[in-house]
């Protein structure tokens, strides 16, 4: 909501300077990083600000030397929200661009779109964005966090907190599925029940029944599991209806794409939230992030934490590049697997090699004034779901994303 | 109402909505009073903004039903576009000016309540101007038969001019009204413009009566299979309904039940 | 007397409170000519539209050949070999005036005997200068022979036709009295009509509709000479 | 005599096509226009439909959609492709056979017809939308929701499941078939079937009256678009490796609308041109962030409405006649009037 005219210029004022730096290198010469996202299109929002960490991050390696003393060439598409062009552009990265890594996607449908074209070419690739975890591949690189790294800290602590009768709304798609039968594990581990799970497609702006049928359940908390534009209209509607003030809220999603600053501070104060990152953390690599791209963009209200899960999946790479003296696939996979861990804004980020996804430190927080204040912090949380699922080093030619039951 | 009274099917109807949300939101960000905004302005801006689509593109197509449902789709595009690269495809919104209150033991959404005044409201207006004023007649009598109106001495083109930014301002009202219950994201009228579109077309051609007793209709069914199953249901069962309605009375429901209303 | 082919029992069709056709009972022979009058909302379009299947009667039966037709679908009654056709010119405008004919032929005939058959009625209708127009670049007049051309292409035994005069210039009625006159050597025809002077030049049996009902049957001479009739068109009320 | 210069015409078309097939690699990325060729077929399905038959579908993508989402679920669940691909084309022709006869036999005309296809593509959308949990299986293939389905097998040579058709093959195939349904509508609609439906959607009532059953005409010629678009549907599901509700959008409907009508749907090459020339518009644009694709879209839209009904087609047919030096005949004439002219009552060029 707050890219302006002057920010939006400034932004395809870049991309025509990328494209027009490009012939300056010659090929061996450097390393051809390729990005696919949303940065037009109903998922904007999200893609936007990853685009713009991303090259902010690109610059940051090119302006202390690049990598292996060569620099890195942005090569971006923007696949304007639309699964068709994910497979056009990814085809175009890995044939005609001849890309060393990619890193992008965001929707799950996106990663799968374009998964199989890179695992084909053997082009490593980095899906940096919360999800709903599964996916078993050794030609993919995860930091997101998935369900059962934030469920297993939110729930107990929103039970123990408010009471054990649990209602959960969550959007009508894999996520939200299979977030919600995780609430619904944990839930019963520790003795409270979901007294009901109502799943919402994805363009439902309309919640009036939904929320005469909470306030006839009487639960102890909600959990919102709702996403994307649509849903916001979630959080505004329970408040026009002042249940903010009767029944509190949990959720697994509010905040991953700011949504709070489109929302008031009534609307949102109070929820209880679990991401492996919030702005207020305080450490110095925090600190720098939020210094350089509110030098570089104006304003640090769009970096989200998809965006932020991005940044550190390039430093990842970066780093397992440098250890590993080379881009090719093989080699930087070799590094991951060691259990490479470097530090973040967000503290200590390990790779899983079981997995390929990333080990984090969680932050239980509350909405307070529109910022996530952390209440508790829990370090370096596995990736339990794609865990029980995926082993990557017992059968390295995995290749499927599981339907984790629970 | 743009389709009952002009044959046109309006595909830019729900954008027109989305206009009225937009001018409301930035009115209101300006400072501007929010009723003020929603309930003036908007529909204000949204009637000129249809009043000049009119006399640019959709006047040259008068009578040809398939094109003008192909260049108001056009003009919703333009439109999702236009406001697209304003505003972004990040959500715009507005806080609910009305507080719920609590009746026994329920939370009220008190906003709610306004919605439904303002529709009866705007209902009852409706078919008091198309009834008794001489305005409705001559609306009426021109869209019988644009050669009798103009034969009486009234200049359809004044006349389907006034009906078309009348449809405008009344869904940028709606879209105003609505703004502050919902994230409003430039293709937000599409969601909406399938169900009114539904609504009006089986609905048939007498306006009023027909789009209430199919705005009635749908509504509830809507909303019972939304309560009993979930919102999924809901909207399946609403265009199922639809469809079982359109095969049944092909002419809609008026031209059907209602013979010879208004 | 010739074999009944058509007829209607207590017909009746109604549009909310009026009565467009009021208990008709309506018999034609094999061969006949007969004419349809009646002023204006006299119900003889609506009947027409009654036994071609375009309106489906409110009650009553119609018998052809016996067989009972009354909710048909036009096509069905087409294929009983009914040429049938409309007010206004009802033809492929963007489809070329041979095209258009041999649609019609084609609906009974392989594409081989289709092509003689189009050749046939050209010649019978003497359109041949105009096989290649296609049918919106045609007057009116034009287009009205060329729809008979189609309705002919079908070998129907039983054509009827609303209003085949309305709106022609004198010589293209001629040109159409000629026609009508040979159709009706092989076919019987019922024709709705208007123009009294084009009934006189082609009928000799005319039904008077008025108000929805047969107001009387017989001769043309004798129809012209009553004096309900006459009242009739200049708009008294009988 | 006069069909021979048609064949001429379509003898130099035809090889002018495989020139074309083995000449463009060098000038644009194989996967970029396989993707073109897979919507000139979609493109096609409706030009039938709507410039042949006289019915504008709205919801040309619910059959897109069902022949992708069919070759998906029966590859995962068979493992090799021919079966599923000929589903693929069956299922979509099915269900545009029973969705046409509901609307033909209950005599829905334009705007109805605009509404219920419209409306059955919205169902289709929402309820492939609602499909996320894993109660929604066929077989062993999870329909998977907003996020679609993943991870089936692509085309193959018939009988050998390993030997995968893509890239470079998959390109050839897919203009190989384009070429064959070009031809095999080419000869339909010069068919006396194909002759009955022009005849229908220049003028309905006419046909009724000559005898022919309409409803079963447009039924047809229908079930025949619907599964044109799904065997569309299927190659697209084969290139992507990937199928999501997306493909049901109305989005994906309007786009098809759009090629058509810049392409023109008065004869069969116009939807090929549209979806080309389009496609390759917003594969550009994608490259660009300036203006909103929307925008580019609907002021395309917009103007060939107002200025251009008829298409770019007749346009680049006029010149490639000069080209061939041709003589115009009574068939081309014929493909030159769309009803779409004739609602308009422009009858006099």
């Amino acid at each position: 909501m707050k890219i302006n005219r002057r920010k939006f210029l400034s932004g395809a004022a870049a991309l025509t300077a990328g494209v027009l730096a490009g012939p300056t290198f010659s090929a061996s010469q450097t390393i051809k990083f390729g990005s696919l996202l949303d940065t037009s299109g109903i998922f904007d929002g999200y893609g936007k600000p990853m685009d713009k960490v991303a090259r902010m991050a690109i610059e940051q390696i090119n302006a202390t030397g690049g990598l292996l003393n060569k620099q890195i060439e942005y090569v971006g598409y923007d696949t304007q929200s639309n699964m068709a062009l994910y497979s056009q552009f990814a085809r175009k990265l890995a044939r005609t661009d001849k890309v060393d890594v990619v890193h992008g996607g965001i929707l799950s449908a996106s990663r799968e779109a374009v998964r199989q074209t890179f695992r084909k070419s053997q082009i490593p690739y980095f899906y940096n964005v919360l999800y709903e975890g599964g996916v078993c591949d050794r030609n993919i690189f995860i930091n997101g966090i998935t369900p059962a790294q934030q469920v297993q800290t939110l729930i107990p602590a929103a039970v123990k907190k408010w009471g054990k009768k649990i209602y959960v709304l969550a959007a009508d798609y894999n996520y939200g599925h299979i977030t919600a039968n995780w609430i619904k594990k944990y839930a019963k581990e520790i003795g409270a029940e979901v007294s009901n799970i109502e799943f919402f497609p994805l363009d439902v702006a309309d919640f009036g029944s939904t929320i005469a049928k909470i306030q006839t359940e009487k639960p102890d908390f909600i959990v919102s599991v709702l996403v994307g534009g649509a849903h916001i209209s979630f959080y505004r509607q329970w408040a026009a209806s002042g249940m903010n003030k009767k029944i509190p809220m949990a959720s697994t999603t509010l905040g991953a794409g700011n949504e709070q600053n489109i929302l008031t501070s009534e609307e949102t104060d109070g929820i209880l939230v679990a991401y492996n990152y919030s702005h207020e953390l305080d450490n110095d690599l925090n600190r720098k992030l939020l210094a350089d791209y509110s030098a570089k963009y104006g304003d640090v209200d769009d970096l989200h934490l998809l965006a932020l899960s991005h940044y550190e999946g390039i430093l990842t790479w970066a780093a397992a590049v440098r250890i590993a003296g080379s881009v090719e696939g093989d080699k930087v996979s070799a590094v991951m697997e060691t259990g490479l861990s470097i530090d973040t804004p967000s503290g200590k980020m390990t790779v899983d090699p079981q997995t390929h996804h990333s080990i984090l430190n969680v932050y239980l927080s509350e909405f307070k004034d529109k910022k996530m204040q952390v209440l508790e912090t829990f370090l370096q949380q596995p990736p339990l779901d794609t865990q029980m699922v995926c082993n990557l080093k017992t059968n390295p030619d995995d290749n499927q994303q599981y339907v984790i039951k629970i | 109402m743009i389709f009952g009274m002009m044959k046109i099917i309006n595909f830019a109807h729900g954008e027109f909505m989305m206009l009225g949300g937009y001018t409301t939101i930035v009115c209101v960000k300006a400072g501007a009073n929010i009723y003020l905004a929603m309930l003036v302005i908007a529909p204000l801006i949204v009637g000129m903004i249809g009043l000049l689509l009119e006399r640019l593109v959709i006047r040259h197509l008068y009578g040809r039903l398939v094109d003008t449902m192909l260049a108001t789709w056009g003009i919703s595009m333009i439109l999702i576009g236009i406001v697209t690269m304003i505003f972004g495809n990040t959500t715009e919104s507005i806080s609910t000016p009305i507080k719920g209150w609590a009746i026994g033991d329920y939370q009220v959404n008190g906003y709610n309540f306004f919605i439904i005044l303002v529709a009866i409201g705007l209902v009852c207006s409706g078919y008091f101007l198309l009834k008794f004023t001489r305005l409705g007649l001559i609306v009426r009598g021109a869209m019988q038969d644009p050669n009798v109106a103009a034969s009486l001495g009234y200049n359809p083109d004044r006349i389907y001019m006034t009906t078309f930014f009348m449809g405008a301002a009344l869904s940028g009202l709606a879209g105003g009204i609505l703004a502050p219950l919902v994230g409003l994201v430039p293709s937000w009228g599409t969601a909406y413009i399938a169900k009114a579109f539904i609504t009006v077309v089986v609905g048939g051609p007498a306006i009023i009566v027909g789009l209430v007793s199919s705005a009635t209709l749908f509504g509830s069914v809507n909303q019972i299979f939304a309560f009993i199953f979930n919102p999924v249901f809901g909207e399946v069962a609403l265009l199922l309904c639809a469809v079982i309605l359109l095969r049944i009375l092909p002419k809609g429901i008026t031209n059907s039940i209602f013979k010879g209303k208004l | 007397m010739n074999e009944i082919v058509l007829e209607t029992h207590n017909l009746n069709m109604h549009f909310g409170g009026v009565k467009a056709v009021n208990n008709v009972d309506f018999t034609l022979r094999e061969n006949e000519l007969r004419c349809l009058i009646g002023p204006n909302g006299a119900g003889k379009s609506t009947f027409f539209k009654c036994l071609t299947g375009l309106n489906k009667p409110t009650s009553g039966e119609i018998y052809i050949r016996g067989e009972e037709t009354t909710h048909w679908h036009t096509h069905q009654i087409s294929r009983l070999g009914i040429g049938i056709k409309t007010q206004v010119p009802n033809v492929m405008d963007g489809l070329s005036v041979w095209e258009n004919i041999w649609l019609s032929a084609r609906r009974y005939h392989d594409v081989k005997q289709a092509n003689r058959r189009v050749e046939e009625v050209i010649e019978r209708i003497k359109i041949g200068d105009i096989t290649k127009k296609l049918l919106g670049e045609l007057a009116h007049g034009q287009r009205q022979r060329v729809e008979l051309a189609i309705v002919l292409a079908a070998d129907p035994w039983l054509v009827i036709l609303d209003e085949p005069a309305a709106g022609m210039t004198g010589q293209d009625v001629e040109i159409m009295v000629d026609i009508i006159r040979e159709i009706n050597r092989s076919a019987a025809m019922i024709i709705v009509e208007h123009d009294m002077q084009f009934i006189q030049s082609i009928a000799n049996q005319v039904t008077v509709f008025y108000q929805g009902s047969i107001l009387m049957e017989d001769h043309v001479d004798n129809v012209l000479a009553d004096q309900k009739v006459r009242d009739v068109y200049l708009g008294r009320n009988v | 005599m006069m069909l021979d210069s048609n064949y001429k015409n379509l003898i130099i078309g035809v090889f002018l096509a495989i020139v074309c097939m083995l000449v463009l690699p060098y000038f644009i990325e194989y996967y970029t226009l396989s993707l073109l060729i897979i919507y000139s077929i979609l493109a096609l399905s409706l030009g039938l439909v709507w410039g042949f038959g006289g019915i504008l579908c709205f919801g040309q993508a619910a059959f897109f959609g069902l022949g992708a989402y069919s070759y998906a679920v029966f590859a995962i669940n068979i493992g090799e492709s021919t079966l599923p691909f000929l589903l693929a084309i069956i299922v979509p022709a099915t269900f545009a056979f029973i969705l046409g006869a509901i609307m033909f036999y209950g005599r829905l005309t334009d705007v109805y017809l605009g509404v219920i296809t419209l409306v059955v593509t919205l169902i289709l959308f929402r309820f492939i939308n609602s499909t996320a949990s894993p109660e929604y299986m066929i077989g062993t293939a999870h329909l998977g929701g907003f996020n679609g389905i993943p991870n089936f097998q692509t085309l193959n040579i018939p009988g050998m499941p390993d030997a995968y058709i893509w890239d470079l093959d998959f390109y050839y195939v897919c203009f190989v078939i384009l070429i064959l349904s070009y031809l095999g509508l080419h000869f339909l609609v010069r068919s006396s079937f194909g002759r009955v439906s022009i005849g229908i959607g220049q003028n309905e009532q006419r046909a009724e009256l000559i005898g022919y059953d309409v409803r079963k005409y447009k039924t047809i010629l229908f079930a025949v678009g619907g599964g044109l678009a799904g065997l569309a549907g299927a190659l697209y599901a084969s290139w992507a490796e990937i199928v999501t509700p997306g493909l049901f959008s109305l989005g994906q409907s309007a786009e098809v609308i759009i090629w058509c009508i810049v392409g023109g749907v008065t004869r069969l090459s116009g939807p090929i041109f549209g979806a080309v020339i389009l496609g390759l518009l917003k594969y550009y644009l994608g490259q660009q962030t300036l203006i909103d694709n929307n925008l580019v879209f609907g002021v395309i839209l917009v103007i060939f409405v107002l200025f251009l009904p008829q298409g770019l087609a007749p346009a680049i047919s006029s010149v490639w006649k000069k080209l061939l030096t041709a003589k115009k005949s009574t068939r081309n004439k014929l493909r030159k009037r769309a009803p779409r002219q004739m609602q308009r009552g422009h009858l006099n060029e």
